[in-house]
């Protein structure tokens, strides 16, 4: 038999967990981690800081200080986990829900807002954080990132590139050509697929009739399913694939098996498509109540440690409040900037008639 | 006569289309249980089923490829596209396939496929949620291209596009999907206005305002602030944006002697381009002033925040007017 | 390990065979096929005649009566094979060199000329043949075939679709997003991959670094290869998918390992890129040679009955030519026919304004 | 001074800007051994290694997804779309990310990438081999889109294409890829033709003709036909196309009061009309006719044995100036 797949027999996807729901530190034969308790409790405080940047912005959006939010709730996890996998010189390409990568990429959180107040596209210097701007147009930055490794490869560099996408993502045309991309030329990336089960109404298996991790086997390089609530094995995983990346032996993907907790924006209903239940059970998989019990647990942190993350977060997110609403309104004219690095003559005599026009407003001439 | 808003107008006319002919179905992301993310689909794919409401997975030239397969085998698929800007990754189908395939056939095969987009901006939306790519399509022979810009067309046009043998570009107006009208959906389809021309929405004597789409309600409104200083504007809903309705906009140009064409999408290149050349060619001698164009700017489209000052609006078309007037 | 692949370590690609290239007839496990003694004369001639009709339109090419053709030649038994498997409720949809399966579906080959020769973009009814248009777009077709059997499942009927595609098209976002829709729907499709080695210039490592059958695992249906140039193997294998397909078990991908004995096209010159060894060994491998000595060596068919089918290739290819050169150029006005099935108004306007310029010609206004 | 035909003339300008700067990469589907199926990367690959010619996989979204991704990381690619139909698979990548990018990043991003395609008809090919799609582009805020006619700008515009930090769109006309011309090779790029400007390239008094790509030199030969009969025509070589060289253009028209456009893609929609809306804005009281417009039908483009009849030709520009002058 020469097929690779009898329809329907397949062994259960593995998980790759270290960390138990319980809080519950278990080995995995291929990912071993071993941390200071530094460290440990310095991913707790990313988790829960992350966390309450996230609730700080649905809130403001509820307000109406932001015109939209996509919340990260449930997969905060995924994020630190691989976002601290990262060093400075490797590169992240996310989607527009990675706000917990921006943080690990040391992105001030107040940019993140600027896109969803509607006050530009993309706040950020990309290259000074190595952290792309946000992709909205599904699937697209994947191509970006596997181009960017191969420039990392003729740079001869020792670094490698992520790519972030959903679920959904693996559907678009996009996401396949960089999966060949990276395989054909072997380049230094690492593809990181939040699986949150939804793509915004459409369940999983509107995307995909097997587990996602196997579909980069078709391609002809590993891929790997972990619990996308445990941050330690989504930090020991994606350790590895960027340390594969950099040394040369090319790409692999992650599926990070997680939820989205929350609406898919604030713009969504979700009680229209999905029942509560799933939501409850998912609860009990919560990424940062189980790194609590470990590090409580093991006595690596203790109430008072939990209390002090918790009053940065409330300043963090009091903070991040405070310069949302001071955030200025662009100016009129910024709209024709940077549409091109040189000059253009169309935009300059577009520019320069809507400033006229504005200007007659002014002089009171109509 | 029912008050519907243009979504739910637009949500019964596929519901008839559905009832009266099965080959019919609906396909695109999000259509079924959350019934689209503008409602436009709302409760079809309870009543149709799965087979005939079909959420797809995520990938829009897959939606318009798989549609061109089922028209193949006698289907009449109608395909929604859930943002203007999430239509590129589809455009090698509908340019390269959808458009050509029926003459590639010499006529053997039709392609009676549907790409609804709602379109536009106005809603405080992110970036790729408020554009308007109608010249790409317009410029695509073998498309028909229409604008709906009222509940009534909505439910009519849509009807039309499904019942038309050609494939069919369709725009909706997503800033007008909550505008409410009064419709008659029991009109017999033979009273409807014809598919692929324009109506005169507003009589005017002075000069004639083209628009479609979003900007058709804008267009009403300069004209009624115009009529306050004295000038009769007659605006014309093009409705059809290929082919165009050229007898009924020379004839109003003809009679007015001046014309401004108001669009979302940026002028440079657009469809105010061709319509201005076509009108100017025709209407040479007619003509007092120059074809005005008033639209968005040779630039993406601009944070939400700013798109106020992107969008036409009532001053920079009643700009436009004065502008025509003072030649 | 969780990784479906480490990276290297694969098992070399089986091939489903049923005849060899010295003619032998060996078993599979798998696939078998109890073919007529007719059956398998019949399988000779249309290779043979297939071949002829290439030889022929190259030949007409070289003389100008065509701008372009796209030989065939050495993958006559992948296309007669998997042609032959189809029942005529099946649809196919080829790409542009598919002369072989276009044989098998009852296409008037002179009607393969017309897009060649510039005198139409495709010239037989796709309806009558089920055998859709050629298509030059490389991958579109695969997802015509996808929704075509998406239209057979709601139809409750018993057919199958087929898409040709080549090695090079597998790198195309649409053949991938084909491979998910047709999974997803459990679609009945059949996706036939000539692998013929080569696109244009491009050897097939430029497309992929495994087996391209492996691909369809990563998608959650089956795929096998093939060796493209027996016949028998690749309408057995053909014929259980399009089986499958039919009973509702979905789909699957067929690798039909072979080789393009030709240039890419007529204005292709293949010595700029590859070495003449690698044709000298794939001369070996001749579809039609070996059926040829296996008919023989089994009495099946005699020289007498192989002379008489040259002759009716002969014969087949003099009758191509007469009615090639026969073909009348379009009318001028043809240009505006069918851009619509319905009225419209713009190519109305253009069509009488360009007819009223010709006769204006004609009339010696000018 | 060489002779050189066109496509030998941008292999040069290719090869000098490898030589000039060791970021420039070349990209596309069989441009290493094979050189391109034009040949216009011809050697290339085996002087300069597979890394900086680079035979990429068969897909186009591919191709111009990759190549931002190596433009970020600060490589300035060169991509070759094979034929000017097969650029639509990358329409969303060009769209949605090339031309919008460097917006979306508030200008911390630059996209130097070229996308080189070989346009237009008349060389008797097969479907999707003979386009002209530039509108889809000139239409697209953030592109750059120029169009070279001759040898002397194939050379010079490929560098300076390639040196400009915005996104370019390289329109290649293939069917003048064998013309030969005198070319400079030595020359300093600072005494160039700058690159978004227009040139004209026959002077004349009455009627002003704009052209691009492939139709320059038709246009000429139509100027020299006309001529004969006495009158006297200005031809414009475009050369960019967005942004187009109105100064230019419009102090030719001043001064003709008479104005045709070529180009041959389909009219409807197209380049020509935004030319002929804004000539007719700018230089109103100028024109003694409308401008008048010579391109591609409404259709797709024909099978080649018609193709002659869908090109605009001698005669059918020679019929638009008798019309000009008709007015
Ligand atoms: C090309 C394209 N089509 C459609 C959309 C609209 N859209 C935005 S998010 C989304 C779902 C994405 O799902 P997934 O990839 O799983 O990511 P998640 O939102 O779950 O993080 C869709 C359909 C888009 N942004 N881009
Ligand atoms: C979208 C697209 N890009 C490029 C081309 C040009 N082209 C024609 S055939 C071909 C190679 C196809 O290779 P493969 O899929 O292996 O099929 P084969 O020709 O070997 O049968 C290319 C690049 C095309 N037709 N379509
Ligand atoms: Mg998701
Ligand atoms: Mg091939």
């Amino acid at each position: 038999m020469t097929a690779d797949v009898s329809r329907g027999a397949q062994s259960p996807p593995e998980l790759v967990q270290l960390l138990t729901p319980e809080g519950e530190r278990i080995e995995h034969p291929d990912y071993d981690i071993d941390l200071t308790a530094e460290e440990l409790r310095g991913l707790y405080r990313d988790l829960v800081l992350v966390r309450r940047i996230d609730l700080e912005a649905v809130a403001l959006q509820r307000q109406g200080e932001l015109g939209l939010w996509a919340s990260l709730l449930g997969q905060e996890a995924a994020q630190v986990g691989s976002g601290r996998a990262l060093t400075d010189a490797d590169m992240a390409f996310p989607t527009y829900r990675e706000h917990g990568v921006a943080w690990c990429r040391k992105v001030d959180p107040v940019q993140l807002l600027g896109m969803f107040r509607g006050v530009n596209h993309g706040g950020w210097d990309p290259v000074e954080h190595n952290f792309h701007l946000y992709t909205i147009v599904i699937g697209s930055q994947t191509l970006h990132a596997v181009g960017y490794a191969m420039g990392i490869q003729r740079d001869g560099a020792e670094s490698a590139a992520i790519a972030y996408f959903g679920d959904g993502a693996t559907s678009q045309g996009d996401v396949n050509e960089a999966f060949i991309w990276a395989s054909v030329f072997n380049a230094p990336v690492v593809f990181f697929c939040q699986n949150n089960q939804w793509a915004i109404s459409e369940p999983l298996e509107k995307q995909t009739r097997i587990p996602l991790y196997r579909r980069a086997a078709g391609f002809g390089f590993p891929g790997v399913r972990v619990d996308g609530n445990d941050v330690l094995a989504c930090l020991a995983v994606t350790r590895k694939a960027l340390a594969d990346a950099r040394s040369g032996q090319g790409p692999s993907m992650i599926e990070a098996f997680t939820y989205r907790m929350g609406a898919h924006t604030t713009s969504d209903d979700p009680t229209r498509y999905r029942v509560a239940d799933e939501l409850e059970s998912w609860k009990l998989k919560d990424p940062i109540e189980r790194v609590k019990a470990y590090l409580a647990k093991s006595g690596i942190a203790d109430q008072s440690y939990f209390d002090a993350i918790d009053a940065e977060a409330d300043e963090l997110g009091r903070d991040l409040r405070r310069r949302c609403l001071a955030m200025p309104d662009p100016q009129p004219m910024a709209m024709f900037d940077h549409v091109y690095a040189e000059p253009h003559a169309l935009v300059a005599e577009e520019r320069e008639q809507y400033a006229a026009y504005l200007n007659s407003f002014e002089e009171g001439a109509r | 006569m029912t008050t519907l808003t243009l979504a739910k107008a637009m949500n019964l006319g596929l519901r008839k289309a559905m009832e009266d002919d099965p080959k019919v179905l609906i396909m695109g992301e999000d259509i079924g249980k959350l019934g689209g993310v503008f409602r436009v689909t709302d409760g079809l794919q309870k009543d149709f089923g799965e087979d005939r409401v079909i959420d797809t997975p995520l990938a829009e030239s897959g939606i318009i490829g798989t549609a061109i397969g089922l028209a193949i085998r006698g289907y009449r698929p109608v395909c929604e596209i859930q943002f203007d800007g999430f239509v590129f990754p589809a455009a090698d189908q509908i340019i390269t396939q959808l458009a050509k395939m029926p003459l590639r056939s010499l006529g053997k095969l039709k392609l009676p496929v549907v790409v609804r987009i709602p379109c536009g901006g106005g809603i405080g939306a992110v970036e790729h949620h408020s554009e308007s790519p109608e010249a790409y399509f317009t410029h695509t022979a073998g498309l028909r291209v229409v604008a709906c810009s009222n509940p009534v067309d909505a439910y009519t046009m849509i009807q039309q596009a499904v019942r038309s043998d050609d494939p069919v570009i369709f725009f909706e107006p997503k800033r007008r999907y909550w505008d409410k009208a009064e419709v008659d959906t029991s009109s017999a389809p033979d009273t409807w206005h014809p598919f692929d021309t324009g109506r005169v929405v507003r009589q005017g004597a002075d000069l004639t305002m083209l628009a479609y789409g979003p900007m058709v309600k804008t267009a009403l409104e300069a004209a009624n602030a115009a009529a306050e200083e004295g000038r009769s504007i007659e605006v014309v809903d093009l409705r059809s944006l290929n082919p165009v309705d050229m007898p009924l906009v020379t004839e109003s140009v003809r009679k007015t002697g001046r014309c401004v064409i108001v669009h979302e999408a940026p002028v440079y290149s657009g469809l105010g381009g061709e319509l201005a050349a076509r009108i100017t060619e025709q209407c040479f001698y007619n003509l007092e002033a120059p074809v005005l164009r008033v639209g968005g700017f040779s630039t993406p489209y601009p944070p939400s925040r700013l798109e106020e000052h992107y969008l036409p609006d009532l001053d920079r078309v009643l700009d436009a007017v004065d502008r025509a007037f003072g030649y």
